[in-house]
């Protein structure tokens, strides 16, 4: 006993590089052999489909981009789905962004299911106001007159000549409002100085880490749900019926999960080895 | 010391009463100017900031350079990247049917180029360096040292497993006969006694397999012992209440430094 | 308890001149946010008051925080190692609260240090930092009568860059091999790498940090870690300035009012619900 | 077509961080520094300072070369790109009063001189007032108000059963309430954790250590979602179509790497790396 005891202490002081190997490999391998397994909707994703369903025949939808490539893998298939999902329903789409790089993950999208799956007409189906700085206080002026925040959209066409801006002054002549957001300006400012000032309903989609910051207002109902992460894109995407690259990581993200928690498992018995043969000495 | 402490002071309690009564004044001429101009020029001071951040940068990395500091060459590189972001935004446009100010984000441009093949690989990836970081501190340093630490160590892995595909096709059954595993190494632990342990084993192994044949052993059947519901249940409930109250606590304070902002007592934005 | 004849007058007099204003017909008021405008008057009065009543020498008490007993523990035990003690003040600036009140606690630090004779490193990533840290420390040293003990480099900056670091700190722990190692101040990823190669050489990991997303990772890999507001109020505590003080109690009070809004609104849902009173609860705390 | 190619060694290089800090490392680290840098100020210019200062101070609508203002534009013409002939046309009218903004942001360029430093501190002091005045109430009503709002839940005649699992519950509410509210007795400072007080506010910290576990497991997975993107594109720049970029620098890499180590082993050099 004492033999598989020392091999496992010697195990623990490995160095940390085989670690990174070996959790390399378990992101990497499920990606060429994909292993398919059943994806199943949590309640805070069905909120979220719900919401956009409840929605009446072409209402005029909010979508603010704020991520960049650094948390894109999270953040840009919820994107992309819940455009599918307007578009399908038929609604008119806004779009604005907080963070810079927002705008380039709003072309992107657009490109791939407006432009190419829908074909749309820009200006008349979909608008793209683009970036301000300022975090919360855009948000702020947006809330009391976007017209004059924003004169121009983001290719430059004077706001007033854009058929879809037509009575729109203010976020309360939105009919929804939804956050894609990686962290700060993001959701929490949306429903501080937007969702709760004016009661435009809100929903969003955010990455892993933000998801526990917003869970107390989806439960006080001050969110219709929350997108959480990829597992929460990969729902969606289940949801609409339109499988993307949300649920094509999630393989990887089950093996991944599985070695994370051998490790936690395993390291923890070595300490517990350490902790008795620190007494018995 | 009234340019250089007291103006500042004032003007920030100034701007926070303004803002702070923004909110209930009910008058358009006001409201206009406390919610549009007054927010346009924060955004327009939140630029400033940037570049004097941008100057800050290139101030630092040029004195690196020129005093030959330890690591001068890098520095090299920094302002090498500073300067060619500053050509793609401002000097060459890379695609002349786009008006200046449009270029920064429509397609074909240098700018967009250097976004799509430069900025995005270097952030997403100094971001996805934390995945092997997370692995190796698993690994090596997440133990349960004290109550605290094993429920936290618990309910993650619960929701970590229960979250993915791979958490919904353990049965639940696997799930009880784990539990009566580790109750009866804990019992084996507390009271040292072969026999004692043995038979708490077997008494729980036997429970576990006539329950289960009396329910069919449905794969997610009894739902507490089935991870995605378990988990579901878990990060709704005991983590709501949780969050709620760190939510709470957090506002209060930000409320709290926010009012010692406005009534001047809170003066660390200019160096006290 | 309520003595600020002062306080009182003026708390009064305003109160006085809303309720005129109010029945003069509140010309140009938001009706719809009155709610928010008697918490926010209260709570900042509330606040006021207490920061005047640190200010005019009031006694505040604070309940024991072990994450700080735990602190002079790790200081005696790299005493008694003959053992340096560690000291991250974050890799933030001087602008966020939270490396004020790193700075703080490191002044508590150096103060125990040299009472000891234990030798101090103090790694920081950002210049102001450096200066800030280095006059607490050689002041905390010449405080406990130790001024020849009190060398410059005991605080000395590495890098700037967030990774660049954690490495040059990790290298400090492999070589020096403290005893104590505190993370005091606001971290983000590099907190991992930290607190991992800490774990590794066996030191005693103290931390304290308000930044949500590493607290989890903070609580599993060190020995004590002080929790968002149980780091500012420490601080606060050891700094024994007025206004933090005040503003700490402040905040208590805040709180329990929270908690008997919480209680007082969940009875009034009750009542409504079952039709004893009009006023729904739930419209009330509605305010757009 | 050189694109990909330096996405994929751009990639590799801050990898390369895992096995030691090496130079590859510290240029992609410094590298990024700097376009950040520039990145976000040509971003915040563009959008911004051109059309919502510029296009406010000279307005195209409003153009008329014989004021001297106008004089002024066309002497700053010389910039052609910022201020195009015939003023900014961004449907803007002139607002002089936006000279404020803009001189206390001039103040702020000047302060990067040491003597000139305080000269910052009037614009940050009106986004530190700006920003207090904003997020005391937006906090205090969305995060205190609205989570007191959330706790109030209907028990009596409300459609939600009394205990359920997988939904909405009034036993689930129940859980919710006394664990707000015990948490809250945690970060209660005014007074000793002892008897019953001190019994509550253990069971607070359990919850609160629960939440941390969510936040904890919710970051992992976070963090290898960001791994799965990253190798996701690595594989695409390794197709042919980009004529298999990410394997033929895996190869000098590695081979360079390799070198230096094997350089390394005589001298002991003291590697400050993350061992």
């Amino acid at each position: 006993m004492d033999k598989i005891f020392d091999f496992i202490l010697r195990a623990g002081k490995v160095d940390r590089r085989w670690i990174f190997l070996i959790i390399g490999l378990a992101v990497l391998l499920p990606l060429f052999f994909p292993l398919g397994l059943p994806i199943r909707a949590t309640i805070a994703t069905q909120k979220v489909y719900d919401a956009v369903e409840a929605l009446e025949e072409n209402s005029k939808v909010l979508l603010s981009f704020e991520y960049g490539p650094s948390t894109k893998p999270e953040i840009h298939p919820m994107a992309i789905g819940l455009l599918k999902h307007l578009f399908t329903n038929g609604h008119k789409v806004y779009v604005t962004c907080l963070w810079p790089d927002g705008q380039f993950m709003a072309d992107e999208a657009l490109t791939e299911v407006a432009e190419e799956e829908f074909n749309l007409t820009y200006g008349e189906d979909y608008v793209v106001l683009g970036f301000r700085p300022g975090n919360e206080a855009v948000v702020k002026g947006m809330v009391s007159n976007i017209r004059k925040l924003y004169t121009t959209d983001a290719r430059g066409t004077l706001v007033d000549e854009i058929p879809l801006m037509k009575g729109i002054n203010k976020v309360a002549d939105f009919d929804f409002i939804f956050s894609a957001s990686a962290g700060y300006p993001g959701t929490l400012e949306w429903v501080q100085y937007a969702s709760d000032p004016t009661g435009v309903p809100l929903s969003t989609g955010t990455t892993s880490i933000m998801v526990n910051d917003i869970m107390p207002m989806v439960n006080s109902g001050q969110v219709q749900g929350i997108l959480a992460g990829m597992p929460g894109a990969a729902e969606y995407e289940a949801l609409i019926g339109s499988p993307g690259i949300g649920t094509s990581g999630m393989d990887a993200q089950s093996i991944a999960h599985l070695v994370i928690v051998l490790f936690i498992v395993f390291g923890n018995i070595t300490y517990f080895i350490e902790v008795q043969r620190s007494k018995k000495y | 010391m009234l340019w250089k402490r007291q103006i500042p002071i004032l003007l920030a309690t100034i701007v926070g009463l303004s803002t702070l009564f923004g909110w209930f004044i009910d008058h358009p001429g006001i409201e206009s100017f406390v919610n549009d101009d007054a927010t346009q020029w924060y955004d327009i001071l939140a630029s400033f900031a940037i570049f004097l951040g941008a100057l800050n940068l290139m101030k630092l990395q040029g004195k690196k350079v020129l005093k030959q500091q330890s690591g001068w060459q890098y520095s090299l590189f920094a302002i090498g990247g500073f300067l060619f972001a500053i050509v793609a935004g401002f000097v060459y446009k890379g695609n002349d049917a786009v008006e200046w100010g449009i270029h920064v984000t429509s397609k074909g441009t240098l700018f967009k180029w250097m976004f799509e093949y430069m900025f995005t690989p270097l952030s997403a990836t100094m971001f996805a360096l934390l995945a092997f970081f997370v692995a190796s501190a698993s690994y090596r340093a997440f133990r349960v040292r004290n109550l605290e630490a094993t429920l936290l160590l618990v309910s993650g892995i619960i929701i970590m497993v229960g979250r993915v595909p791979l958490g919904s096709s353990i049965s639940s059954w696997f799930i009880m006969y784990l539990l009566v595993l580790i109750s009866s190494i804990a019992v084996n632990i507390k009271f040292k006694d072969k026999k004692i342990t043995f038979g708490a084993l077997f008494v729980g192994v036997l429970i576990v397999t006539v329950w289960g044949s009396a329910l069919g052993w449905p794969l997610d059947q009894p739902g507490i012992f089935y991870l995605p519901v378990l988990q579901d249940w878990i990060y709704n409930n005991p983590n709501v209440a949780g969050a709620r109250a760190i939510m709470i606590g957090i506002g209060l304070g930000i409320f709290a430094t926010s009012i010692r902002y406005i009534i001047g007592v809170e003066k660390s934005y200019i160096g006290e | 308890m309520l003595k600020d004849k002062e306080f009182w007058l003026v708390a009064g007099g305003l109160s006085l001149a809303f309720l005129l204003y109010w029945f003069a017909g509140y010309p140009l008021f938001k009706e719809e946010r009155l709610v928010m405008f008697l918490v926010i008057s209260i709570m900042t009065g509330n606040l006021i008051y207490y920061i005047r009543y640190a200010r005019k020498g009031g006694e505040i008490f604070l309940r024991s925080i072990p994450g700080l007993k735990a602190v002079e523990e790790a200081v005696g035990r790299s005493t008694e190692m003959g053992k340096s003690v560690l000291y991250v003040p974050g890799i933030m600036d001087m602008d966020q609260v939270e490396t004020v009140a790193g700075v703080i606690i490191l002044g508590h630090v150096s103060k125990m240090t040299s009472r000891y004779e234990t030798s101090l490193n103090v790694p920081v990533s950002r210049s102001i930092v450096m200066k800030a840290a280095r006059e607490t420390v050689r002041e905390a040293y010449t405080m406990e009568g130790r001024p020849d003990l009190f060398q410059d480099d005991m605080v000395h900056y590495l890098t700037d860059d967030q990774f660049a670091y954690a490495a040059g700190v990790n290298g400090i722990m492999v070589r020096e091999k403290p005893a104590a190692c505190l993370y005091m101040g606001k971290f983000f990823a590099e907190s991992l790498i930290l607190a991992e190669t800490g774990n590794s050489i066996g030191a005693i990991q103290i931390a304290g940090t308000a930044s949500q997303s590493q607290i989890p990772f903070f609580v599993t890999a060190c020995d004590y870690t002080l929790i968002g507001e149980e780091f500012f109020a420490a601080s606060a505590y050891l700094s024994q300035t007025p206004e933090l003080m005040g503003g700490l109690k402040g905040q208590d009070m805040m709180k329990a009012g929270v908690t008997a809004a919480i209680l007082l609104s969940l009875f009034m849902r009750i009542l409504f619900d079952l039709g004893l009173i009009k006023w729904n609860i739930i419209s009330i705390l509605t305010v757009q | 077509m050189m694109g990909p190619w330096i996405a994929a060694f751009l990639t590799l290089a801050i990898f390369s961080y895992l096995y030691k800090d090496n130079p590859f490392y510290k240029v992609a680290e410094h590298l990024f520094v700097g376009i950040s840098t520039g990145y976000w100020t040509s971003m915040f210019f563009w959008t911004q300072i051109q059309p919502n200062l510029f296009g406010r101070l000279w307005p195209a609508s409003e153009y008329n070369s014989d004021l001297i203002w106008y004089k002024l534009y066309n002497v700053l013409g010389v910039f052609s790109s910022v201020f195009p002939d015939g003023g900014i046309d961004k449907g803007h009218h002139m607002e002089l009063l936006y000279l404020l903004p803009f001189a206390l942001g001039i103040m702020m360029l000047l302060s990067v001189s040491s003597k000139l430093s305080w000269m910052a501190r009037w614009g940050i002091a009106y986004t530190v007032g700006m920003a207090a005045g904003l997020r005391a109430y937006g906090f205090l009503n969305s995060n205190v108000l609205g989570q007191i709002k959330g706790s109030a839940f209907q028990i009596f005649n409300s459609d939600l059963p009394f205990f359920a699992l997988a939904s909405e519950s009034i036993f689930n509410n129940f859980i919710i309430l006394i664990g707000t509210i015990t948490g809250l007795m945690y970060f209660y400072f005014s007074r000793e954790h002892t008897g019953n007080f001190g019994k509550l506010s253990k069971l607070g910290i359990y919850f609160l250590m629960i939440s941390f576990g969510a936040s904890f497991g919710f970051a992992v997975m976070g963090r290898i979602s960001l791994l799965i993107g990253r190798f996701v594109d690595l594989i695409t720049y390794s197709g042919s179509a980009y004529n298999h970029a990410t394997l033929w620098l895996l190869l000098v890499m590695i081979l360079l790497l390799g070198y230096s180590a094997f350089f390394d082993k005589n001298s002991v050099s003291d590697n400050e790396s993350a061992e």
